[in-house]
C-alpha cells in the first residue's frame, strides 16, 4: 500500500489517533443507543472519531469505507450491514495497511486476515437461550405448546439467527409447535399488527418469541386490545432489554429476555488502544450478555441507562 | 441584459417570420442556452457541480483529489446505469420503480447460480435476459392493459423483491474468481489514479445510450412520446412498440447494473438497493430531465448522479454528523442545489 | 330526406377507378352515432372534399380511413383491395399521409424533426442531422416560410404551425393526402401557397382530400365534393356541377336564405355604428413587451369593434395576448379602463376587469379536454368567484342550456367530455366561456377558426349585438372578409408593429391587403388615420424609449 | 372508471371476505383492516388531492415521523401526560408544524417551481431526520390514555381511528364536491395553462392541497404513534408514502393529474390494507409475501384496464348474437 496509514511508525498519541467508524443506521433504539455509547466512549478516551450512517445501505457503508481510506485514518471500524460482500473493500484497506474492527454483526468472508478482531453478540446463542428457558419454562407439562414467532426484518441477519438459535433448541421436543411465523420487521406496529392477526387465526397460541423488545411491545397491546393478560394466558419471550422491555418484564407483561448489549463502546476503545500499542486483540470478542427473569429486571431496572 | 433592438426596416425580400438568430445577439444566445427548457438545466448542473466539488476542496484536506473525483463512478458505477436507463422510461412520461429492487434480484441470481458452480459466462447473459424479460411484460402491461407505470413497476418492484427472499433469506457471497477479479482490478490512470473496469462499461453505456436517444429512430421516437404521445401516434411513429421497449431497455440496465452492484459488494443479498429506485430518479430530475417527459439528457442524468455522490462524499467527510444530523443534512443541500438550479434556469420575465 | 339514391357523378376520364372506397361505413361513439353507413370515394388526380357543419362526421370519415378509429360495420379499400389499417403508421406505409384537424406536432423537438420525424435521412445507420435540417429548410421555403428548421416547434405561433405539419405531410410523396382543415388559421398568402403546392401534387395524380369551411377555397381547388349531415351521407357531387346555395342547403338542411339576411343584417349595423362617436373605454399607452411587440398605443371605444389585421406572425396573437394580461408588458404598465388605472399582469385580473381573451389555440390554451362541457363553459365565471362561492347547479344549468343552444353545440349534451367534442364545437365551448363572464372587453382570437357557416354567422351576430350593447371587442382572424365585415376600424400590423390604423367605412378587401402587404408606413412617425373624433385616439406606433432603443444593437 | 372500480371491489372483497370467514374471524378481521388502514387512508385522500394537481407528495412519511415525535416528545414533557388537555395541546402542536411543512411544500412548488417529486424528497429526507432529532433517536413511549385512545380506542363502538377517517373523508369530499375546489383542482391538473387563461389561481390551489395533505399525514401520524403508544422517528410512516399513492392510483385517479376519485381511493386503500391483513392471517409465509402481494396488485389492475372490460364486453356482445343465430336456424 502506497498511502499507508500511520500504524507501522509506533504507537500515536490518542489525540491523533483518528478512528473511522462506519454505523448500520439508526433503523432502531438499539441502534441508537449503540452509536452513542461508542460516540460517548471515544469522546471519553479523547481519540478522534469519524461517524458515518450508512442508513442500512451496504453500498453506503462500503463508499464510507473508501473515503476513510481516502481520508488514511488510523483505525477503520464497522457494523457490517450484512455479512457478505466486504472481501474487496477490506483489501483495499489492507493494502493502505489500516485495520479494522467489525463490531455487532461479523462478516462471512473467507480470509480473516482482512479484519484485526471482531467485537459483538452472537445471534444464535441468544435464540439458543431463548429456547433453553421455554424448554424449562414447559419442562413440567406434556401437553402441547402452540408458538407464535415474530420474526425481524426478512433477510436480516439477527432476524435469522435468533430464529434458528431458538429453533435448535426447541426442535428437540415435539411438544413445541411453531404455529405462526410472521415477520414484524422489528416495530412495535408490526409486531402488533402480526399479533391481532395471529390472535384471530390462531387464537390458542401459549407463547409468542419476538426477535426484539420492540415487536414484543406491540404483541403485548396486541394482546390486551383482544382482553387477555399478556405474560399469563400467552407468555412472551424476547431479546435485547432496552428500557421499555424491561420495564414491561418487570411488569410481569414480558416473561422473559435474552439481553443483546448495545454498550460497545468501552470495549472498542480498548481494542483502538491495543492496536495502537502494535498488541493484537483477540480475533473474536463477544460481549458478555445476561439474560433477564422478571424479578432480575425489578433488581435491573433502576440502573438500565438506555 | 441586453434587449432585442426592434428591426425597424422593413426587408422587402424577408417573409413575414424573420429567423430568431438573425436578430440575436452573443449574451442572448447564452442566455438562451441556459434558459432553454432543453439544455439549460444540464449547464447549470454541471456548474453547480464543479462549485460544490471545489467548495468541499476547499472544506476537507484531500478532498480536493483526483481520486475523489474517480471514486465518484466507482461508487456510483451502477447508479449511473440505473439512472441511464430511468432517463429512457422518464423521457416517455413514465416511470420505473422496480430498478432498486431488480438490482437486488441479479445479485441474488448471480450469487447462487455462481455458488452452485454456474460459469460467469452463463450466469451474466442470463441475469440480462431475465431482467429483460421482466422490463418486457412491465412494458406490455403498461401499453396492452394500459396500467399507469407506477403501478406496474411497482408490482415488478414487489415481485422482484420477493423472488430475491425465494431464492434465499440469507446474504450469499461471492468468491467466483471472474467476478473477484471484476471487483479488485484497478485500472491505473497514472499518478496514483486508478479505476474499476465497471467504471469503464459505465463509460461504454452512457456513449451507447448517448447515440440511440439522439441518433436513432427509436431515440427521437422517444422524446417524441414525451411530447405528446397522441401526437406521435398520428404523425404515424411506432409509438406503442417504442414505449414497451423502453421498459426493456429499463430492465436490462437494472440488469446490468445489478451486474455491476455485485461486482461492487461480491455478494446478493435481498434487502439490498432498497430505495435505490428513488436515487435513480431523483438523479434523472436533478439532471434536468422533466418527470412529464419530453426534456433531458443521458449526460444530465449522469451529472445528477455525480451530484448526489459528492453530496454522500461531503458528508462521509464531514464525518461529525449524527444520523439525525446526516438526513436533514443531505435533504438541505439537495435543496440548496435545486433551489439554485431554479433560480438560474429560470427565464426573465 | 337524405337523397343518397341519387346517382353518383361520373369518375374522371384520366382515372376511371377510385383509389380509395369507403362503402357504407358506420361509427359509433357512446351516446353519438358519429357516421351511420356513409360511403366515399377519392380518385387519383382530384381534390376532393368532405362538407358538413360541426360534427357532421368529417374528421371521423378520415379518422377511420388512416385506422385512428376502428370501423364498426362497412368495408375500405384502397385501389381496390380491402384495407383495414391498425393505426396512422399503417395507412402512411400504404401511401396515406393525413394531416388531421389541429395541430398534432411535438413542442418539444426541433420543425426539422417535426417534418422529418419517421424519414430522417440516416447516414452509417445514424440520424444525418444536417442533412435532415437541408431537406426541412427545402420544404419550409417551398411553403415561403422563413423560420430556423432548428428552433423549437412549440416556440412558433399556430399558424406556422400548421404550416409545418404540412410541409410533413407533402414530404411523403404519398398517393392520398388527406388535409383536414389545414387552413383554419392561415391567411391569403399561405393558402395561396398550399394551393399551388396542391395543384402540382394534383398533376403527379395523387388524391388529395380537402377539408374546410371557406367556400371560397372549396370552390378554388375542389373537383368533388361529398356532403354529411349528422353523421350521414347526403350526396357526392362535381364541385362546378353544385351551386353554392345548393351546397349550403344540402349542408345545414336549411335555405340560406336565413343566413343572407341575417348577414345583410350585419353590415347595416355595421354602418349605422360608424356614425356615432364613441367614447373611449381601453386606453393603453406605449403597451409592448421586448422582443414580441413594439410599443405601440392603443385605444378602444366602448361598443367597438376592433379588428386586428396582419400577416402570418405579424404579432397580432401577441398583442392581444399583452391585452389580456396573458403575456406581462415590460412597457406600457399605464393601461387605462374607463378611465380609471389598471394592472393587467396576469389573466385573473384582467378577467376581474371583465376583460376576457380567447385563445387561438384552443386544445393547448383553451379547453380544458377531460372537464365535461358543463364545467368548461363556467369555469372561467367561477374561477373569478373564487371556489368557496360554487355557482348554484340550477344557474350552472341555465347558463349551459342557453350557451348549447345559442351555438347550437353538438352533441347537446352539457355532460359529454370536451375532449370528445368535434374540432368546431369545441371552439363554442370556448366562446361560451367567455360569453359567460359579461365581458366588457371580448378579445377573440380566430373565433371562428373551424366552425362551419352556419356558426360563424351565429357568432357573428352574437359579437355584433354585443358589441351593440356597449361591449368592447377586439377581432382578429385568418378570414379577412370577416374582419371587415364585423370591425368598425381596422388596426393593421406588420412585423411585430403597428403600421396603420384605419376606419372601416367601405374599405375594400384589395384595399387592406395593400396596406397589410407594404410596410412603408413604418417609418413614417405619424400614421395615416381617418378618424377624426378625440375620445377614441387612434393606434398608433409610439416612439420606442431610449431604453427600447439603445443597446443590444 | 368508478364503475369498474366498484366491479374490481365486488370481485375482490367477496374473495377476501370468504377467506376470512374460512378462519372464521370475519367480523373481527374487518375491524382490524379498516382501523389499521386507516392512517393509509387518511394520507391517500390528501395524496389524491395533490396528485389531481399533477402533483405527487413523497413527504408525507417523514411528517407522520415528526407529528408522532413532537406529540409524544410534548406529552412526555408535561407533568401530567394522561390529561386530555396535554394531549390536546401537543396534537394541536404537532399539527401546526404539519401545516408549517405543508406550507413549505406548497411554497417550492407553486412559488419556486420545483418538480413536486424532488421538492417533496427535500423534506422526505430531512424530515425524518428532524423526527430523529426531537426524540434523539430513541423510540419515545408514553403512557397516556387519552393519547392512546387515538390509535386503538373505540368509540360507540367504532376504533375513534375509524371515525376519524371517515370524517376526514367526510370532510374533504364536501370541501371539493360541494364548492368549486374540485374543479378548479381538476382543470388546473388536465390543463395548466389554460386554467390560467381562464383566470384560475393554481398558486393557491397548490399551497391548499399540499397542506392539506401535511394534514392528513400529520393526523395518520398521530394515530400510528398512538396505536403503538410510542414515536418511532425511524419507522413510523416508512414507506407509507407508497401505500398512499398505490390507493390513489388503485382508486383510478391518474398520476397524470385530473379527474380524481375519492370513493375510489377509499377502495384502494381498503384494497392494500386487505391485503396485509390476509397475508397475516392466512399465515402466508414471509417469503413469499412480497410476491403475493405483486400478485394482487397485477390482478387488481389488470381487471380494471380498459382492455380487458371491452374484451368482457365483446365476449358479451358475441353471446348475443350467438343465440340470435341459434334462433335462426332453429
Ligand atoms: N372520441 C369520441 N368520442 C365520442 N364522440 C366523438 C368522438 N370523436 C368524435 N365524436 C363525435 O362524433 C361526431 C363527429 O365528429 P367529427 O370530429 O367527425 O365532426 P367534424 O365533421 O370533423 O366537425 P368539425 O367540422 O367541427 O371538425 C361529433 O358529434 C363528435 O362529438
Ligand atoms: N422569427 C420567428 N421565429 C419563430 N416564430 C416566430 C417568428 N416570428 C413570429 N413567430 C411566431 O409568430 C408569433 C408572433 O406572431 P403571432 O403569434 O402574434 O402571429 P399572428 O400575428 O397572430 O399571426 P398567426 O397567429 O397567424 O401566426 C410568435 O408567437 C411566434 O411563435
Ligand atoms: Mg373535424
Ligand atoms: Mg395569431
Amino acid at each position: 500500500g502506497g498511502n499507508a496509514g500511520g500504524t507501522s511508525d509506533g504507537p500515536k498519541a490518542l489525540d491523533e489517533l483518528v478512528v473511522g467508524f462506519s454505523q448500520v443506521g439508526a433503523e432502531s433504539g438499539w441502534r441508537t443507543a449503540n452509536t452513542t455509547d461508542i460516540q460517548a466512549a471515544f469522546k471519553d478516551a479523547g481519540i478522534e472519531l469519524k461517524f458515518s450512517d450508512a442508513q442500512q445501505k451496504q453500498e453506503n457503508q462500503i463508499k464510507a469505507i473508501r473515503s476513510y481510506i481516502q481520508q488514511q485514518v488510523d483505525i477503520i471500524a464497522f457494523s457490517p450491514v450484512v455479512e457478505s460482500g466486504w472481501d474487496a473493500v477490506l483489501n483495499e484497506a489492507k493494502a493502505a495497511g489500516i485495520p479494522v474492527v467489525l463490531t455487532d454483526r461479523a462478516v462471512d468472508s473467507a480470509d480473516d486476515s482482512l479484519y484485526v478482531s471482531f467485537l459483538g453478540s452472537d445471534f444464535v446463542e441468544e435464540g439458543k437461550k431463548a429456547g433453553d428457558w421455554v424448554v424449562e419454562e414447559y419442562s413440567g407439562s406434556d401437553d402441547d405448546v402452540k408458538i407464535a414467532q415474530l420474526e425481524g426484518t426478512t433477510g436480516a441477519a439477527p432476524a435469522i439467527d435468533r430464529a434458528e438459535g431458538f429453533a435448535d433448541v426447541i426442535g428437540a421436543d415435539d411438544k413445541f409447535e411453531i404455529v405462526a411465523s410472521q415477520t414484524g420487521d422489528f416495530t412495535r406496529a408490526g409486531g402488533k399488527q402480526v399479533t391481532e392477526a395471529l390472535l384471530k387465526s390462531n387464537p390458542d397460541i401459549d407463547l409468542i418469541y419476538a426477535h426484539n423488545d420492540d415487536m414484543g411491545l406491540g404483541a403485548i397491546e396486541a394482546i390486551e386490545a383482544a382482553g387477555l393478560t399478556p405474560g399469563e394466558d400467552i407468555k412472551i419471550v424476547t431479546v435485547d432489554a432496552v428500557k421499555d422491555g424491561m420495564q414491561a418484564l418487570a411488569d410481569g407483561k414480558i416473561n422473559f429476555i435474552v439481553e443483546c448489549s448495545p454498550l460497545l463502546g468501552a470495549q472498542l476503545v480498548d481494542i483502538v488502544k491495543q492496536i495502537n500499542d502494535g498488541e493484537t486483540p483477540e480475533k473474536r470478542i463477544i460481549t458478555e450478555e445476561t439474560t433477564f427473569t422478571q424479578e432480575q429486571a425489578v433488581e435491573a431496572l433502576p440502573d438500565r441507562q438506555y | 441584459m441586453s434587449t432585442i433592438a426592434p428591426e425597424r426596416a422593413p426587408r422587402p425580400d424577408a417573409p413575414f417570420v424573420p429567423r430568431p438568430a438573425a436578430r440575436r445577439s452573443v449574451l442572448d444566445r447564452v442566455r438562451d442556452a441556459f434558459t432553454s427548457p432543453k439544455s439549460g438545466p444540464v449547464l447549470v448542473t454541471a456548474i453547480l457541480f464543479v462549485a460544490v466539488f471545489a467548495i468541499g476542496g476547499a472544506r476537507y484536506p484531500a478532498f480536493l483529489s483526483g481520486q475523489v473525483f474517480l471514486n465518484l463512478f466507482v461508487d456510483n458505477a451502477y447508479l449511473i446505469v440505473l439512472a441511464v436507463g430511468m432517463t429512457f422510461v422518464i423521457l416517455t412520461g413514465g416511470i420505473d420503480l422496480s430498478v432498486g429492487a431488480v438490482v437486488a434480484l441479479s445479485g441474488m441470481i448471480a450469487a447462487s447460480l455462481l455458488q452452485s458452480g454456474w460459469s460467469p459466462g452463463v450466469v451474466i447473459p442470463l441475469i440480462l435476459v431475465i431482467t429483460s424479460v421482466l422490463g418486457l411484460l412491465v412494458g406490455l402491461m403498461i401499453h396492452i392493459f394500459e396500467v399507469q407505470p407506477f403501478i406496474a413497476t411497482l408490482a415488478a418492484m414487489f415481485l422482484a423483491r420477493g423472488l430475491c427472499y425465494v431464492i434465499s433469506q440469507n446474504s450469499i457471497s461471492i468468491t467466483e474468481p471472474t467476478f473477484v477479479a471484476f471487483a479488485v482490478t484497478r485500472i491505473p490512470l497514472g499518478g496514483g489514479l486508478s479505476i474499476t473496469p465497471s467504471v469503464v462499461i459505465v463509460l461504454v453505456v452512457i456513449a451507447i445510450a448517448v447515440w440511440v436517444l439522439h441518433y436513432t429512430r427509436f431515440g427521437r421516437t422517444v422524446y417524441a412520446i414525451g411530447g405528446g404521445e397522441h401526437s406521435g401516434m398520428l404523425m404515424g411513429l411506432p409509438v406503442a412498440r417504442t414505449k414497451v421497449i423502453v421498459y426493456v431497455i429499463s430492465g436490462f440496465c437494472s440488469g446490468l447494473a445489478g451486474v455491476l452492484f455485485t461486482f461492487y459488494t461480491l455478494s446478493g443479498y435481498p434487502l439490498s438497493a432498497i430505495g435505490t429506485e428513488l436515487d435513480a430518479i431523483a438523479a434523472v430530475v436533478i439532471g434536468g430531465t422533466l418527470l412529464t417527459g419530453g426534456f433531458g439528457f443521458v449526460l444530465g442524468s449522469v451529472l445528477g448522479v455525480l451530484v448526489l455522490g459528492i453530496i454522500q462524499t461531503i458528508i462521509t467527510f464531514e464525518g461529525t454528523l449524527s444520523s439525525w444530523w446526516t438526513r436533514i443534512f443531505i435533504g438541505g443541500l439537495l435543496l440548496v442545489f435545486i433551489i439554485l438550479q431554479k433560480v438560474l434556469t429560470s427565464r426573465r420575465r | 330526406m337524405l337523397d343518397t339514391a341519387q346517382a353518383r357523378p361520373p369518375a374522371p376520364a384520366a382515372h376511371p377507378e377510385p383509389i380509395v372506397e369507403m362503402t357504407d361505413v358506420s361509427i359509433s361513439f357512446p351516446g353519438v352515432k358519429a357516421l351511420d353507413r356513409v360511403s366515399f370515394r377519392m380518385f387519383p388526380g382530384e381534390v376532393h372534399s368532405l362538407m358538413g357543419e360541426n360534427g357532421a362526421g368529417k374528421s371521423t370519415i378520415i379518422k377511420a380511413l388512416t385506422g385512428v378509429y376502428g370501423i364498426d360495420e362497412g368495408t375500405i379499400a384502397l385501389n381496390g383491395s380491402p384495407v383495414s389499417f391498425a393505426g396512422p403508421a399503417h395507412a402512411q406505409d400504404a401511401g396515406i399521409a393525413t394531416v388531421y384537424q389541429e395541430v398534432n406536432l411535438l413542442p418539444n423537438l426541433s420543425v426539422a424533426e417535426n417534418i422529418m420525424l419517421g424519414r430522417e435521412p440516416r447516414r452509417f445507420g445514424s440520424i444525418h442531422w444536417k442533412a435532415m435540417r437541408a431537406r426541412a429548410a427545402e420544404l419550409l421555403t417551398q411553403l415561403r416560410l422563413d423560420i430556423d428548421p432548428g428552433s423549437l416547434l412549440g416556440s412558433h405561433s399556430l399558424a406556422v404551425q400548421q404550416l409545418i405539419a404540412i410541409a410533413r405531410a407533402i414530404d411523403v410523396d404519398a398517393r392520398v393526402l388527406v388535409l383536414d382543415e389545414p387552413t383554419s388559421s392561415l391567411d391569403a398568402d399561405e393558402v395561396a401557397e398550399l394551393f399551388r403546392v396542391i395543384r402540382t401534387l394534383k398533376e403527379d395524380g395523387v388524391a388529395i382530400l380537402f377539408v374546410s369551411h371557406f367556400l371560397d377555397q372549396i370552390y378554388e381547388i375542389t373537383d368533388r365534393l361529398t356532403v354529411l349531415r349528422n353523421g350521414q351521407l347526403v350526396g357526392e357531387y362535381l364541385t362546378e356541377e353544385l351551386l353554392r346555395i345548393d351546397l349550403v342547403q344540402k349542408m345545414i338542411g336549411k335555405e340560406l336564405a336565413t343566413l343572407d339576411d341575417l348577414e345583410k343584417r350585419v353590415k347595416q349595423t355595421a354602418n349605422e355604428e360608424d356614425d356615432a362617436a364613441v367614447p373611449a373605454f381601453v386606453v393603453a399607452t406605449g403597451l409592448g413587451k421586448r422582443g414580441t411587440i413594439d410599443p405601440v398605443d392603443v385605444t378602444i371605444g366602448e361598443g367597438e369593434v376592433v379588428g386586428l389585421a396582419g400577416l402570418l406572425g405579424s404579432g397580432r396573437t401577441e398583442l392581444a395576448r399583452l391585452l389580456g394580461g396573458i403575456d406581462r408588458a415590460d412597457s406600457g404598465a399605464d393601461v387605462r379602463i374607463g378611465g380609471k388605472p389598471v394592472r393587467l399582469r396576469t389573466p385573473r385580473q384582467a378577467i376581474s376587469k371583465r376583460i376576457a381573451y380567447s385563445s387561438e389555440n384552443r386544445r393547448e390554451e383553451g379547453i380544458i379536454g377531460d372537464l365535461t362541457v358543463r364545467d368548461n363553459i363556467i369555469l372561467a365565471l367561477q374561477a373569478d368567484r373564487g371556489w368557496f362561492r360554487p355557482i348554484p347547479k340550477k344557474r350552472q344549468e341555465e347558463l349551459t342550456r342557453s350557451y348549447i343552444e345559442t351555438l347550437n353545440v353538438r352533441p347537446a349534451n352539457p355532460d359529454a367530455l370536451v375532449r370528445n367534442l368535434s374540432g368546431g364545437n369545441q371552439q363554442k365551448v370556448l366562446l361560451a366561456r367567455w360569453l359567460a363572464i359579461a365581458p366588457r372587453l371580448l378579445i377573440l382570437d380566430e373565433p371562428t377558426r373551424g366552425i362551419d357557416i352556419g356558426a360563424k354567422a351565429e357568432i357573428q351576430k352574437l359579437v355584433y349585438s354585443l358589441a351593440e350593447n356597449g361591449m368592447s371587442v377586439v377581432f382578429i382572424s385568418a378570414e379577412i372578409e370577416e374582419v371587415l365585415r364585423l370591425s368598425h376600424r381596422i388596426a393593421v400590423m406588420r412585423d411585430r408593429h403597428l403600421v396603420a390604423d384605419i376606419e372601416n367605412d367601405g374599405l375594400t378587401v384589395d384595399e387592406l391587403l395593400a396596406l397589410i402587404a407594404d410596410g412603408s408606413a413604418v417609418d413614417e412617425p405619424d400614421i395615416p388615420t381617418v378618424r377624426t373624433d378625440d375620445d377614441a385616439v387612434a393606434v398608433t406606433a409610439s416612439h420606442a424609449s431610449p431604453s427600447q432603443r439603445g443597446d443590444g444593437a | 372508471m368508478l364503475v369498474v372500480l366498484v366491479i374490481v371491489n365486488v370481485i375482490a372483497f367477496p374473495g377476501f371476505l370468504s377467506i376470512t370467514v374460512k378462519d372464521g374471524h370475519l367480523f373481527g378481521s374487518v375491524i382490524d383492516i379498516l382501523r389499521n388502514g386507516a392512517p393509509t387512508l387518511i394520507i391517500a385522500i390528501g395524496m389524491t388531492l395533490v396528485i389531481a394537481t399533477r402533483g405527487i407528495d413523497l413527504s408525507v412519511g417523514a411528517v407522520c415521523a415528526i407529528s408522532g415525535a413532537v406529540a409524544c416528545s410534548i406529552i412526555l414533557g408535561s407533568s401530567t401526560p394522561g390529561s386530555i388537555a396535554t394531549v390536546a395541546t401537543a396534537v394541536a402542536v404537532a399539527v401546526v408544524i404539519a401545516l408549517v411543512l405543508g406550507v413549505w411544500n406548497g411554497f417550492l412548488v407553486s412559488v419556486i417551481g420545483i418538480q413536486p417529486i424532488i421538492a417533496t424528497l427535500v423534506l422526505m429526507t430531512a424530515g425524518r431526520g428532524i423526527a430523529m432529532l426531537i426524540t434523539e433517536g430513541q423510540i419515545l413511549t408514553v403512557n397516556s390514555p387519552p393519547f392512546k385512545a387515538l390509535g386503538s380506542g373505540f368509540a360507540l363502538g367504532v376504533p375513534v381511528a375509524v371515525l376519524i377517517a371517515a370524517v376526514i373523508f367526510a370532510i374533504a369530499a364536501l370541501l371539493t364536491r360541494r364548492t368549486a375546489l374540485g374543479m378548479l383542482i381538476e382543470a388546473v391538473g388536465i390543463n395548466p395553462e389554460a386554467s390560467r387563461q381562464a383566470g384560475v389561481r393554481a398558486r393557491g390551489l397548490l399551497f391548499a392541497v399540499y397542506t392539506f395533505c401535511a394534514l392528513c399525514a400529520a393526523i395518520a401520524g398521530l394515530i400510528l404513534t398512538a396505536n403503538q403508544t410510542a414515536a418511532d422517528a425511524n419507522n413510523t410512516g416508512l414507506f407509507i408514502e407508497l401505500d398512499a399513492i398505490l390507493a390513489v392510483v388503485i382508486g383510478g385517479t391518474s398520476l397524470a393529474g385530473g379527474r380524481y376519485s375519492l370513493v375510489g381511493t377509499l377502495v384502494g386503500a381498503l384494497v392494500i390494507q386487505t391485503l396485509v391483513t390476509t397475508v397475516y392471517t392466512v399465515g402466508i409465509s414471509p417469503i413469499v409475501t412480497m410476491v403475493f402481494k405483486a400478485a394482487v396488485v397485477t390482478i387488481v389492475c389488470l381487471l380494471q384496464s380498459p382492455a380487458t372490460t371491452a374484451a368482457f364486453g365483446r365476449w358479451r356482445r358475441r353471446l348475443t348474437p350467438r343465440v340470435g343465430a341459434g334462433v335462426a336456424t332453429s
